[in-house]
């Protein structure tokens, strides 16, 4: 999805501030929330894919004004009455003025990952492109979970290394199809981002898989 | 039970005893009833949670990284291994698990400085570094730090020659990243653990480079309730 | 700028909720603040694009938070102290926990915008494109102001109408320089901007300027 | 006075008087902070407010739009005018002025209907319509409707068949468009006068058709301190 998470290449956010000292918790309230990710995620009753997501789908004036551990606390819950692991009212009862969820996935959801995957043929065992290949980042626009940035969409860069394959988040997010391609990390120019006056020795590198890929004509 | 922050904090509201604790914020009300409602399907089990947390407040964080670095600085050898698997031999030292299991170490030279970001949610290696700063997860440190790397550094105190090449990993799939910084200039005579001293988490991150003079190891101090910290490992 | 205005084609933010039988103003203030806008505009002491740029740069959080005539006080009481009319302390002072203005615009605001017009030879007298020409949206990422939406940057439409010379906002909203240029309509059909499912008969309308497009090869 | 809305609203409370109101929200208090310094700064006359405001509530709305889309349903010379040069068509009738100095009207068929939105702010052809409403102004909208008009237009009540092309027109540039709708069936008998009672806003921006049930006009009721409005201008 297009959606309120995905920062990179965003203006308007100002400085980063950073604190001196900082304590890994800064209330006791997140401790317990971390704890909780980590014994949802140790029990599989989700994937990582399932998660990011359901933080992804939060109200964006929610995601940007609550805390790291809001946020996590958010998708967490979001996901187990999804899941049929919590009843929403009993939680809504909980709290005063209810409990915030994030906003249901988009209906098609499962069929924008369908299709992107179905455009490429990748294959586990081989993959598509080379290390020094020149690639070019597919423009799709899929309204689930992906893991491929708006910022680098339709942009060339390199391949500079292949990692093995992983299961593509796009499908793993919304089905039980553990579909698993090559992952390259892929090198793109700042002048090729941004502008022809960006420092023309920087770059960025990105972490893609082949189904957002396609070879450059 | 002196040493579990769980039951000597906010939480403690029902728990009886003594306490006149200030009534819980909203988010902490959400929090607790979740918790409680997890606890009670069975999902979670709350000591389970107080062992998680203690890790990653006392044992997994980045004086772990830290160690990484600096057998790297004395061991060519084992710098070689970490720069070709850094999985297996961030291993060797007996780090890994969760946001861990896919390293990839990229090394800073006088040509070359590398940073690391997750701009698409908060994406960090738990085992070498612990959990993320604020500054890292924060919308301003994500959507910059790809456009305009120098900017955002030199606001956080690094300077770049125009010379040097600025390399930004966007850990937007299942690599996690830790840079390994130069070693300073003056620290020919320092002992494999004075030099892990010196490391801090930004060094790791690319925010910084390490100083030569023995400083803090940067965070964590744990959080108001915790013990204080040692300097080193 | 990439800014949280930039909202064409972004996913997560649920329905449209319609009011019955809504009123032209909800509350007495936001008649004054349009009251305000309008006499401001009407003294010429800004113009629509400076103005615009103000509402841009709001937080992002407050920018999503505030309903439209907050947006608009906000933005106009930036402008108008960056521009010497306001004292920010008086104001401030006025108001419990100070008046929240927009953060600063962007220090290569005005060379990324300049940028933009040098690399395109535009002249007000005679249009470079002709309707029926395809035409490709250039992937510009000005930090400043510009009225070319991210959804299109990159894409190729077909030139449906051509407008008068109007004033380049990308400049205008940043320096003195009214630099006209002609404008087009550009139709971009869905699937172009989209996906190959998208409804293949669709399309979307966008008015772009002159420097905003290139010619396709 | 009795007809001016800031005297009777929530900014009498310094005006003494025997009222008794609500405290200020903060976006009252920042509202009148900034009007008592512009107008001291004599960069805001109140008065000129307070008839920009009256203009807006009473005289400039869809119900002038109604009569631009009535009058081409009647005289095709007219609507050839009107499709041709429509800041000049609509001048005829007596409307213009701010973000109505460029228009054009975009004729829906039975095999094209077209909707309007404004993805980078909430541009409107204020003449004609009047101010939008706030779905128009809304996240929401914007994001959705360049994506998916159609599902955003059957959320909103207006189902098109799938041979109909869908044509969004994002007001990015200086040109303000009125949608032009289709004229009902059953309304070959009706005066200019009856059918402009027909046109509602929201056909005019391209997210309803037009009924040929003779219903209100769609808004503005003009807030609950304004006098009730005529249906029909």
């Amino acid at each position: 999805m297009n959606g309120i998470h995905d920062l990179g290449g965003m203006d308007g956010f100002g400085r980063v501030v950073v604190e001196a000292a900082e304590p890994v918790f800064h209330q006791p309230w997140e401790r317990r929330v971390f704890g909780m990710l980590a014994a949802v995620a140790f029990t599989r009753l989700t994937s990582a894919h399932g998660y990011r997501h359901a933080v992804e789908r939060m109200d964006p004036e929610h995601y940007l004004r609550a805390p790291y551990y809001e946020r996590m606390m958010t998708g967490l819950a979001t996901l187990l009455v999804e899941r049929g692991k919590l009843d929403r009212a009993t939680l809504d009862a909980r709290v005063p003025g209810g409990f915030p969820l994030a906003q249901p996935a988009h209906p098609n959801a499962t069929s924008d990952a369908e299709e992107i995957v179905a455009d490429t043929r990748t294959s586990e065992a081989s993959p598509r492109f080379r290390v020094g290949d020149t690639v070019r980042v597919r423009d799709v626009q899929p309204r689930g979970h992906t893991r491929c940035p708006r910022y680098v969409r339709g942009h060339r860069g390199v391949v500079v290394r292949i990692d093995r394959p992983f299961t593509l988040p796009d499908l793993a997010a919304h089905t039980d199809r553990d579909h698993r391609e090559p992952t390259y990390g892929v090198r793109f120019s700042a002048t090729e981002l941004w502008s022809a006056s960006a420092a023309t020795r920087d770059a960025v590198y990105v972490d893609l898989w082949e189904s957002y890929l396609e070879a450059t004509r | 039970m002196s040493d579990d922050p769980h039951d000597r904090d906010a939480h403690t509201h029902d728990h009886g005893g003594g306490h006149h604790p200030a009534p819980l914020s909203p988010v902490e009300m959400r929090a607790r009833a979740l918790e409680e409602l997890l606890t009670a399907a069975g999902i979670v089990d709350p000591t389970f949670i107080d062992g998680v947390v203690n890790a990653y407040e006392r044992d997994i964080g980045p004086m772990n990284g830290a160690r990484v670095v600096a057998r790297a600085w004395v061991d060519p050898a084992y710098r070689g291994r970490l720069l070709t698997d850094a999985t297996k031999a961030i291993a060797e030292l007996g780090f890994g698990g969760p946001e861990g299991e896919h390293m990839v170490v990229v090394e800073n030279t006088p040509d070359v400085h590398n940073v690391v970001v997750c701009t698409l949610c908060s994406c960090y290696p738990w085992p070498v570094l612990g959990l993320p700063p604020n500054w890292y997860k924060s919308p301003a440190y994500r959507a910059r730090v790809v456009r305009e790397p120098r900017a955002v550094l030199a606001e956080m105190g690094l300077v770049l020659a125009e010379s040097v090449e600025v390399r930004v990993w966007d850990s937007s799939a299942e690599i996690r990243y830790l840079v390994l910084p130069e070693r300073p200039p003056g620290t020919e005579t320092l002992a494999e653990e004075e030099l892990a001293a010196l490391v801090t988490r930004d060094a790791m991150i690319g925010t910084a480079h390490v100083a030569a003079r023995h400083g803090p190891i940067s965070p964590p101090p744990s959080g108001s309730t915790s013990p204080p910290r040692q300097q080193t490992p």
